[in-house]
Formats: structure tokens, sequence, C-alpha cells
């Protein structure tokens, strides 16, 4: 019993502690407890307890279906993760591969750790703030999942990919755009007033997945090839830098 | 000499030199742990021994009793009462001269007395019971003129004595019983 | 004289036995150490039981039975001693028998 | 030899230590090599079992626990044993700066001297046995001696504080659960009339004892099983290497050659408990007989002895590893409690009842 049962408690009282008064209830003993049964019962009980918990195992030994271990290399095409699961993080993208994130820097804000980094530009169409680079860096993400609460636009996702093995750190740095642009909704909208559509949609720049920024400063780390990087450093360096 | 004969004298040679060194190493070894491994080999060596006697019974008591209850109480004492580092300081000159002349005097005066007795020996071979430890058993509780139930009693009364004496010794009498069920060679009588 | 183990090789070898455990006895400091001594003589004895049972007294066994009761006191004996060692180490902090003489006065 | 198998008869005991004797008056070079197959027979046996039971032991385990164990190496894992063994021969040997050094060598040979001792009297066959020692009962509970032995000298001599804890409760709890298995050890004794383990086998040629005995064969059994796990330091009883509190505990600081000395004679004391629970209490080698029905035991006569008993073994070693893949470890208290206030006067109480049983023939099939 890992409660007090008030109604069942028959003894009450008032104590003081300094100047204050306490009530004290006193617990009831547990009806199951070993006091109240004779040992023979005791003795069943527990010794009936033994064979419950064997049987459990033998169950699971006799039936290779609740057997749970993956043979991973070997099953990689068939291998699906479970739902829940947090594999990397992901921009949700529609068929015509428009995102729907508008980089309102919420989830920049909300991680703990600083593993995403967000910078926006103006558009030069319409003149609203988007999306120019999302970076999220898993060397040090937790995977706390606070990123996808606390977006309001229902933007991000985890997936399932889990093989993020790589020679060098910096490969753990990505940009998840895929462009650099307006997000769905100012793409709808625009198509539903039939407003330069074409011309918003020009404004949407390639990023690539490792296109960022280079992490650690810039260094070279010595035998890693050097990181294809855009010369974008007048607008577009990170603001932790 | 035939081969079984030949293969009875090597035995008793090689384990009456190995027990005769392993118990110059209980008595003079430093480190106590040491002799307490001397004394398993001269006790297993002594099993040896009650085999080529044909004695089987007695030589599986010995290891019983002796390898299995015997020297590990005296492991657990010194486990107990010293610590690895220890060794143990030697006697003063005299106290070993002393020791020295006392046994090697025991030993010459009995091999003396020996060598100069007729023991009066029982025929060469001489028809031993078919199983010994049925026949000690029937020794053991029989209540004849020839029969050892007194003593058995006895003894079993002198375990339980020692038992129970060692139970109340061996407690802390500054803590309460209740507090040393945490210890596994202190609680509930496990001190034997 | 043969070689070939007979009453005198068999109690020379326990005799043996018994002054080492002797020496053991008289000149360990250590109490764990002389009651390995004295596990030693009951050793002896014992065997020297079973020696003249083999040699002198074939068709009864009156000396294993004797063993037997030696190898019984030895293991109260062995008891009793530990028992007596730890209280002792317990109040004293010391096992060794020279320097436990407070009842020498 | 047809009617030979089907007699009772045919069980001829003929142990290899038998031949070597026999041989010896003839040819001493024949009784040379039957004492070098027993040594080498005894060794080989030894590592491919050790090898085979730990292999087993992990697959169940993981069966147990819903995985799957190892798999990579062969077919289903079947040569992990020996990758490991590979592995363990690699590795360094160290020895602690502060160790007793001589006590620290012989500590594994004390343990492994202990299971080949124990393993030499086993009685696998009629004619797959070493020795048929006449004190095979006593013999058995006393080498177990040397093992805990072993293990207090490890404990001690690694001057490790861990190996310490773990080997003194070892120690007591060795002392204490060995009064219930001999106990135990000693129902059958009273039944079969005999400590030879050849003949408490032949004695069963009516029936097992655990139902010839039936209430007492049973209670037996149950106090047997549970205080030679406690015995093999097996979970639940494993405090004297509680990972989670001793690290290793008296193991900490082996490795290599020495260690594996340590964890092959864990596993062969395992056969060695159940191959004995096997020949008191399930006949041994004896097939499956009902006294008075000759014609069920001569069918259960044409299974070799020697499936029998590997049968019976395999069950309890099964029943072994089941237990321990349930039951969470014991507190050093708990189990204390279970030898001195449960089991021993259990013991003690069917040890009488066993008395009384064989005075008056109370059980199956008393004749002969």
């Amino acid at each position: 019993m890992g409660y007090i049962d008030t109604k069942k408690s028959t003894k009450a009282k008032v104590t003081t502690v300094g100047n204050t008064p306490i009530n004290v209830v006193i617990a009831p003993r547990s009806p199951s407890g070993a006091d109240s049964e004779s040992l023979l019962t005791t003795i069943f009980k527990s010794v009936k307890s033994l064979f419950v918990g064997m049987k459990v195992t033998i169950g699971y030994l006799v039936r290779p279906s609740t057997v749970v271990t993956q043979q991973y290399p070997e099953n990689r095409e068939t291998l699906k993760m479970f739902d829940r699961f947090r594999g990397q993080l992901r921009l949700i993208k529609d068929e015509n591969n428009y995102m729907n994130c508008n980089g309102c820097n919420f989830c920049e804000i909300a991680c703990p750790n600083g593993s995403i980094v967000i910078t926006d530009q103006r558009n030069p169409v319409n003149e609203k703030l988007e999306l120019e680079r999302f970076l999220w860096r898993l060397d040090s993400c937790t995977f706390c999942n606070a990123c996808l609460q606390a977006c309001p636009h229902d933007a991000l996702e985890w997936s399932d990919g889990f093989e993020a093995a790589v020679y060098d750190r910096r490969l753990l740095v990505y940009t998840l755009n895929d462009y650099a642009g307006p997000p769905v909704k100012a793409i709808n909208r625009a198509k539903k007033k039939e407003d330069r559509v074409e011309e918003l949609l020009a404004t949407m720049e390639p990023r690539k997945q490792y296109g960022g920024p280079v992490p650690l400063a810039g260094r070279k780390m010595p035998g890693v090839p050097a990181l294809e990087t855009e010369n974008t450093k007048d607008n577009a360096s990170p603001k932790h830098k | 000499m035939n081969p079984a004969e030949l293969t009875h004298t090597i035995v008793f040679y090689g384990l009456a030199l190995v027990s005769i060194v392993a118990a110059l190493l209980v008595v003079t070894v430093k480190r106590i742990f040491r002799a307490a491994v001397a004394l398993a080999t001269v006790l297993v060596c002594g099993a040896g021994f009650y085999i080529l006697l044909d004695y089987d019974f007695i030589a599986g008591i010995q290891l019983l009793v002796y390898v299995g209850g015997i020297v590990i109480l005296i492991v657990f004492a010194v486990m107990l009462t010293s610590s690895l580092e220890d060794t143990e300081i030697r006697p003063s000159k005299s106290r070993k001269a002393l020791g020295i002349i006392s046994s090697l005097g025991f030993l010459a005066t009995a091999l003396i007395a020996f060598q100069s007795t007729s023991f009066p020996l029982s025929a060469p071979t001489p028809e031993q019971p078919s199983d010994v430890a049925l026949e000690i058993g029937r020794k053991l509780l029989g209540y004849g003129s020839d029969g050892y139930v007194l003593p058995f009693e006895i003894i079993s009364l002198l375990l339980l004595s020692a038992v129970i004496g060692a139970i109340v010794v061996a407690r802390n009498p500054l803590k309460k019983s209740s507090d040393l069920s945490g210890q596994s060679e202190q609680s509930d009588g496990s001190a034997t | 004289m043969s070689f070939v183990p007979g009453l005198f090789h068999w109690l020379c070898l326990s005799t043996i036995l018994f002054s080492i455990g002797l020496y053991g006895v008289m000149t360990r400091r250590n109490a764990v150490g002389v009651l390995m001594s004295v596990e030693l003589l009951l050793n002896s004895a014992a065997m020297n039981f079973l020696i003249f049972n083999h040699f002198a007294a074939k068709p009864f066994i009156d000396g294993a039975v004797m063993a037997l009761f030696i190898i019984a006191v030895a293991a109260a004996e062995a008891v009793v001693a530990m028992a007596l060692f730890v209280a002792i180490f317990r109040s004293r902090k010391t096992v060794d028998v020279t320097q436990i003489d407070t009842l020498k006065g | 030899m047809l009617e030979n198998l089907l007699t009772h008869s045919a069980f001829e005991i003929l142990t290899l230590s038998d031949r070597a004797a026999q041989a010896l008056a003839e040819n001493p070079w024949e009784a040379a090599g039957y004492t070098l197959l027993a040594l080498g027979g005894t060794g080989a046996f030894l590592s491919l079992l050790g090898m085979a039971l730990i292999y087993v032991e992990r697959k169940v385990a993981a069966h147990f626990q819903c995985r799957l164990g190892p798999m990579r190496v062969g077919w289903h894992g079947m040569l992990q044993s020996i990758a490991d063994a590979l592995k363990l021969l690699q590795k360094e040997d160290i020895i602690p700066e502060k160790a007793d050094k001589l006590l620290f060598f012989l500590a594994p040979v004390f343990s492994i001297i202990a299971t080949v001792l124990a393993l030499i009297i086993i009685p696998m066959s009629p004619s797959l046995q070493v020795v048929d020692l006449n004190i095979g009962v006593i013999f058995i509970s006393a080498v177990g001696g040397f093992g805990v032995l072993g293990i207090l000298l490890a404990g001690w001599s690694s001057n490790n504080k861990w190996s310490l804890l773990g080997a003194m409760r070892a120690g007591a709890q060795f002392i204490s659960y060995e009064i219930s298995v001999t106990l135990s050890l000693l129902v059958i004794t009273l039944l079969a009339g005999s400590l030879q383990l050849s003949e408490i086998v032949q004695s069963q040629q009516d029936g097992w004892w655990i139902w010839r005995g039936h209430i007492v064969g049973v209670v037996a059994f149950f106090v047997f099983i549970i205080s030679s796990t406690a015995e093999l330091n097996r979970p639940p009883f494993d405090l004297p290497e509680a990972e989670s509190e001793l690290t290793g505990g008296f193991h900490t600081e082996y490795s290599g050659l020495r260690f594996s000395f340590f964890f092959l004679a864990e596993f062969i004391n395992m056969f060695i408990a159940s191959a004995l629970g096997a020949t008191l209490f399930f006949g041994g080698w004896m097939p499956f007989h009902i006294g008075g029905f000759e014609t069920f035991n001569s069918i259960m006569d044409l299974i070799p002895p020697g499936l029998w008993f590997a049968g019976k073994t395999a069950f309890i070693v099964f029943l072994m590893m089941w237990v321990r893949w349930t039951f969470p470890r014991l507190r050093v208290d708990q189990l204390m409690r279970l030898e001195w206030k449960f089991l021993l006067p259990v013991g003690f109480i069917n040890l009488f009842a066993a008395a009384t049983i064989v005075l008056t023939k109370l059980y199956f099939f008393p004749g002969q």
C-alpha cells in the first residue's frame, strides 16, 4: 500500500510542533501485511509468487515471437523504427517540397542547449521575414523534443534515421532547409491572390545539407577534406559567432 | 617387489615428503594465510595416508571436516584478525631454542621407544571388515561392551555446546543483535 | 631393512608431524598460528590411532572410531577458538599471544 | 546380446580406474594408457563442456529476457565460446602490485582442481566413469571445500576490499549451505543404503528415489537444488560476486587465463551439481523403471543409459538457469535466514522422516 487511506484510518491526533498544531493521521496497517496472516499462508503465497515469476520467464523462452532484438546490419532494408523513435530532426515538407517553417525562432528559443540556430532574411518580393538557414547540431542535441513542442507551425518532425556516424564532428551540423525562401503558407496565399507567385518562387535559393557556415570557427582538421562552403560571410553568419 | 607394492611405497614417501615440508611451512611461515594453505596441504596428505591405510571413509571425513570446515574457519579467523601486509614477528631466540629442544627431544625419545618396543603385530594380511563405514556406524551406536554410544553422545553434546559458546563469545556485546542482521558472518547464528 | 613402509615408518611419520606441531605451539606468536599447530598435533594423533589399528588390530576398527572422535573434537575446538580470537581481536586489536597477558598481574 | 540388453544385469559397472587396476597386474603400459585416457579425457571434457554450458547459458538467458543472445560467430553464435576463449587467452595477465603473488597464482588452481576431483566420480554411464569410490557422496561434498578455499584465497591474495568481502561472503554462504546439501544427500544415502554413487544408481532399478521416496524424496530434491545453487554462488544467491555491490567479488583482480579458470570452474560445478542431483534423485543413467512392469522396463532399456544421464542432467541444468534468470538477488541476511531458519529445520525433519520411512519400508517397491 503506497498511500494512506484516510477513511480506514481510525486514529487521528493533533500534536504541536512549537506553537503550530499539526494533524497526525496514523496510517492503518496494510490488510495484506504479514502480521494478519498465518505463517503457512505467507509461505504458500511466496512460493506461489515464485512460480508465477517462473511462468512468465518460461513464456518468453518458448515464444520466439517475444524476442525484440533486431539483427541490425542484416535487416537494414526491412528495419522499421517505432512511432515515437527520435532519430534526426527534419523539417516537414509537402509534396512540392515546400516547408512549413517560416523562421519564427521559437524552436531556437526553446532549445535548452543551443542546438538550433536560425537565421532569417527579408524576402525582396513581399518584404516579409523568412527562413534563410535552419542549422541543427546533432552533436549537442539531447532529443528532448522541446523544439517540436514549441513550434507553432507544425514545421518539425523526427525522422527514423539513426545512422549518423561520421568521421568529422563538423558533419553533424546539418542545414535542415532545402531552400531559403518563403514558407508554404506564403506561397499558397500568393497563389490565391495570383500575386507574383513566379517572382516569389524565384527568390528561393537551394541550400545544401552541409552547406552552412563551418562550425569550429572554420578550423581545418588534419586529414579531413575541407567542407564545401558558400561565401555567405556577411549576412548569414550564425548568431553565436 | 610387485608393481602394486612399489606404487604403495612411492606414494607413501612422496606424500610423507610433501606433508613434512608443508607441516614445517605451517609452523615457520611468517604470513599466516600461507600457513593456512600449508595446513590444508598437510591435511589433504593426511587423507591420502588414510587411503593408503585402507580407511577410505575416515579419509573422506578428514577431507570433509578438516578441509571443508576447519581450514575454512581458520582462514576466516585470519581474515577477521589480520590484513595481507601483516607478518608475524619472529619468536625470540630463547623461545625458538626451547621449541627446537623440546620437539627434537620428544622426537628422539619417541623414536627410540618405537625402535626398542616390539609391537604385537597382527597377521600380515588379516581380514578387514568389508564395509568400514558400516562397521563404524555399528560401533558408534552400539551400547554393548564394544559400543561407543556414550562417547558419541558426549561428542555431540560437546559440538552443540561449542557451537552455542562460539555464538555467545563472538557476538558483539556493544551492539544489539538486531543491528547485526546485515553482517553475513554474524547473523542468525551463522558464526559457526 | 626394507623400504616398504611398515609400522616403524608410519610411526616415524606421525611422530615427525607431531614434533613439528609441538614446535609450532611453542614458537608461534599469532594465536591463529598456535591453533594451526594444535590441528597438526590432533591430526598426527588421529593418524597414530589409524596406524596402530591397521598394523596391530586389523579386524577391529576401534582406532577408526577414535580418529572420528578426534576429528569431531578438532572441529569443536576450531569453532570455539575462532570465536575467541575474534572476540579478543575486537577488544585488544591483536591476536599476538605474547601480548595478551593481562591475567599475569 | 539382445536378451542381455533387456535384463537389468546388462549394466555392468566398469570404470576407468578398474580397468587400469586390472591392467596393472599384467601390463603396466596399458594401465598407464588408461590413466592418460582418464586424465586427458577429463581435461578435454572439462573444457568442451564448459564452453558448451557457457553458450547454452547465454542463449537460454537471452530468450528468457526476450533477446537473441550470441548470433554472429558461427551458426546462431555456436562458436562464440571459442572466440571468447581465444580472447581470454590473449588478454594481458595482470597481477596486482600488492598482491600475495604465490596465493594469487594458487587460487584458480585450487578452484579447478576441486572441479576435476568432483567430475571424476560422476557415473555418466555404466562404462563411463573414471573412479568409483566407495565413499562417493562424502568425497563429492568434501572436495567442494577446495573450491571455496580457492575462492577465499583469491579474495585474500588480491589485497582488494571488494575481493575480500566477496570471498568472505562466499565462505559464509558455502559453510552454511553445505549443511543442507549434506542433509539432503544423507536422505538418499539412507534410502539407497550406500555411499557409492554407482550403487546408489543401481538401487534405483525399481524406480527413481524422487518418486519412490515420495514426499521425502521431493523435499530432499528441492532442498538440494536450492542449497546447491547457493553453494555454486549462482543467482539468486550470487552475493559473493554481486556486480552492483562488489564489482566482481573475489575475481575482481583476475584477468585472462586465471579468470577463465574461475569462470570454467563455476560452470562445470553447475554441471556437477546437476549430475549429482540427477544421479541421486533421478537415477543417474538408470532408465525410467517401474518395479514389476518388466515389459515397460525393457522398452525403457532400449534408450542407452548415457542418454538418460545426459537428459536428466540437462533438465536440472535448465532448471538452474530458469531460476537464475527469473529471480532477483537475495540480501545477505535473507540468504542466511533462508538457510538457518528454513532449510536447516526442513532438512532435519526430512532426515528423520526418511529414517522412519526406511525403517518401516513405507517407500514404493521395498522388495529386493
